[in-house]
């Protein structure tokens, strides 16, 4: 069901913990499967992401997800952090299960999160951030028809 | 490669190498269609009443009434859509419950859809369905009661032979879904004051794509696939004789088997809820501790989640299963769970192992660890633990 | 044992050996539900996919617009009870023939009852439908014409890609009950504009209690099973795996021998029919002469009765039938032989002969010579026969 990328981040996934003290953290919820994801961002003076952590209450895909997502804004700045979209993620993944997009929603959001929770501790503003939400709605298309 | 340990024996079960050699003759040897004239025919059609027998006797039944259909699915669908379009006159109320299989609950949904009133009854927090709350469902109107006989996902057993009597009393028809219950559990559709009773081959070793639909004699139901004059002209299609005889093997051999096969089961499937209630923390049974089926059990591990947890547990060759695996198409959270009071995350957390008679001691001591280091690990990814943790600190 | 010579392969056929040989490993291997996440299941999933690509291809449609049904009744049923569900808003109206099999006649009457207008359309004496009727019959609020792509009984091929062309242009959906033609006329759905197709596995060589429905994407079909959310939620119910993966083989199987098989089959038809007619007196050819299926050869004999003839041609080791053997349950002539106009006593004496690949020029001849005894013997004992001769003298 999964690719082999996703299978070894699920295995073996990169980042996972927390970060005393750090710059900014997120916490996103996914209201259509209840799950969870946490990201813990350490952000230095030059706005470059030295390190980033996670936790994930989630599926397979959620947890792949949210350990590709930490290894794509590891080194960034955070106007590039921001770049990275579920679609990036997925990308770097080779694909997930249609039913299983959404969960890639969670990694993107949880970095946004991440970022304003950084923001508004720092009295900053960034630049194409939204407010996160606390829930994920929208997501991957379902088949519309009513059967 | 890795010994598979195969603990999803709710979702479908392997068919017994006697079955399938059972059915072989009659796929390149006996194939003639059952409704002709000439002799090769005539050997499919002995084989089919054969069979029809063997299930009969199984239920206390007779063989005429008992109906071949496709599966579970497709006599969970005959049993309410037809018996709905044939007592239209006498009302348009039905009772099920909270708990039953989508194959009840989304032909429910149609039904409404189409004029029909339904009371979905609530089950306590064992799964067990209240029964003052169906005596005060009862209405005039009330054509047809629905009821599983034991549920997939939490395997609790319903007080079958209360609800048949109070179907009975009230001369109300009494329907059961004993997709689960057929070949694990004794059944006597006398006894119980059962009317229609859906059963499915492959739960019980038996092939895929085959199943059966007991009426009771006398009761007015339409057909539901119309066409040729096959199964007394309620079910058309050309028979699946291979499938009906495969079927016939697997009766005859789960009602042999019964007593000996259960008790063992039983014992195990104690032994294993024992150990991981005591080992694992922040765990907990779902369904009622003894009256459930004697192969199920099904846990619930806080702060984590059952996806990620069978895959895991398919690491290690262990194959089982988080809510029915037909809906796994599905992203909600299990109704079961919810109807039996679990919150959301908790019920996320869940996990069905279901066993059979190949099953030992040492498989499940080796599940039971295995369990205990994936839920270790699982937990020290998760936000919730963290968050529980430090609030416990 | 006598040499069997098997001629009702219109009824049903033997499963090929290497279709049980390619099932046989998921009835005790790959035993797995394939709506789960372990790798067992994986298994499965990729069985049943492979199986509709297979069948895809051979329409010359897309993968994810085969859907599994237990047979040719279920598909039929499927397409016309929910197709006429989900478009009742647009209109009531159904178009179909007089000739079709009884899994689309008696769904029809079952539609009748539940506020559909169905028109039967009447057929030529060779059983073509009548193309200029069809035109005349369509109406603002028709939804769907249904046309069988060959009978089951004469044989006869319809004009099926006119007939989509005429759907097509009127914006009406075209459904083609193709369980006879599957496997043995070339078929494509984008072609002949077909939006739903019926097909059954036992009649190409393949598994009984399995068959699919062609759905074209965009067709707004309510689901017929409900239940899990297998097929893409429209068809529930555990997969048939192994009656999967053995239709699929079988269809492997038809489209690659096509060619050769009907071209041996239409030779040996001829001769059969060829004969008949020259050596027995008072015998019809029913259905048309050369637009007929490859194996189909369909007569009726003057002053005799099929039930009699089938059983002394039995006697030899014979296999045939007389009408469709799915209606042998009933009495009624078959209503396909009124449909193309023979009086009543003439269709009385109807035998339909159905060929396969591994019927010779010598078993034809051996049937020949059995037919004309047995067909004099009969009509020595006709009360019809002595009146004619009568008459005549
Ligand atoms: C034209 C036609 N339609 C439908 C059917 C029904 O198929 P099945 O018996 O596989 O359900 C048959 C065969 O019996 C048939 O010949
Ligand atoms: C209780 C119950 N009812 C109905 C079904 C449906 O049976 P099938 O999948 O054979 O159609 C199942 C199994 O999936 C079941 O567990
Ligand atoms: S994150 Fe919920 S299903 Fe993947
Ligand atoms: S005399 Fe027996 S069926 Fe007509």
């Amino acid at each position: 069901m999964y690719s082999e990328k996703v299978m070894d981040h699920f295995q073996h996934p990169r980042n996972v913990g927390e970060i005393e003290n750090a710059s900014g953290v997120g916490t996103v919820g996914n209201a259509k499967c209840g799950d969870i994801m946490r990201m813990y961002l350490d952000i230095d003076d030059n706005g470059v992401i030295q390190d980033c952590k996670f936790k994930t209450f989630g599926c397979g895909a959620a947890v792949a997800t949210s350990s590709m997502a930490t290894e794509l804004v590891k080194g960034k700045t955070i106007q590039q952090a921001l770049e990275v979209t579920n679609k990036a993620v997925m990308e770097a993944l080779d694909g997930l299960p249609p039913v299983k997009v959404h969960c890639s929603l969670l990694a993107e959001e949880a970095i946004h999160a991440a970022l304003w929770d950084y923001a508004e501790k720092h009295g900053i503003k960034i630049e194409g951030l939204k407010k996160p939400k606390s829930d994920i709605h929208e997501g991957e298309e379902e088949e519309g028809e009513d059967y | 490669m890795k010994k598979l340990i195969y603990l999803d024996n709710a979702a479908t079960t392997k068919t017994a190498p006697e079955v399938v050699e059972a059915m072989l003759p009659y796929f390149t040897e006996h194939y003639g269609n059952p409704s002709t004239v000439y002799s090769l025919g005539g050997e499919s059609k002995k084989a089919i009443t054969e069979a029809r027998e063997t299930i009969a006797n199984a239920l206390g039944a007779q063989t005429e009434e008992i109906y071949f259909t496709a599966g579970g699915s497709e006599s969970d669908n005959w049993a309410l859509k037809a018996t709905a379009e044939a007592y239209k006159s006498k009302g348009n109320h039905i009772i099920t419950t909270k708990i039953e299989h989508h194959a009840i609950l989304h032909t429910c949904e149609w039904l409404e859809k189409h004029g029909y009133e339904i009371t979905y009854l609530p089950v306590d927090e064992n799964g067990v369905v209240k029964i003052d709350e169906l005596k005060k469902a009862i209405r005039p109107e009330t054509i047809l009661i629905s009821v599983m006989f034991a549920n997939n996902e939490i395997g609790t057993i319903q007080p079958i032979k209360e609800i048949g009597e109070i179907a009975h009393e009230h001369g109300i028809l009494f329907h059961t879904d004993a997709v689960q219950a057929f070949g694990q559990v004794p059944i006597n559709v006398d006894e119980y004051h059962i009317d229609m009773l859906s059963a499915s081959g492959h739960k019980l070793n038996g092939p895929k794509g085959i199943g059966f639909l007991y009426i009771r004699k006398g009761v007015k139901i339409r057909s539901f696939i119309h066409g040729g004059a096959q199964e007394r002209k309620r079910r058309a299609g050309t028979e699946n004789v291979p499938g009906i005889v495969g079927l016939g093997k697997a009766t005859e051999r789960a009602m042999a088997t019964m007593k000996e096969r259960t008790d063992k089961e039983i014992e195990l499937r104690d032994y294993l809820i024992d150990r991981v209630l005591k080992e694992i923390p922040y765990t907990r049974l779902n369904g009622h501790r003894t009256t459930r089926l004697p192969n199920n059990a099904n846990f619930s591990f806080q702060f984590i989640e059952g996806e990620s947890l069978l895959i895991m547990l398919d690491m290690e060759g262990i194959c089982g299963s988080s809510g029915s695996a037909c809906t796994s198409g599905s992203l909600d959270p299990s109704h079961v769970l919810m109807a039996i009071g679990l919150p959301h995350e908790i019920a996320h957390g869940s996990l069905r192992l279901t066993l059979n008679e190949e099953i030992t001691k040492e498989d499940l001591d080796f599940v039971v660890e295995n369990l205990k280091r994936i839920i270790d690990r699982l937990r020290s990814m998760s936000p919730l633990y963290e968050d529980f943790v430090k609030k416990n600190k």
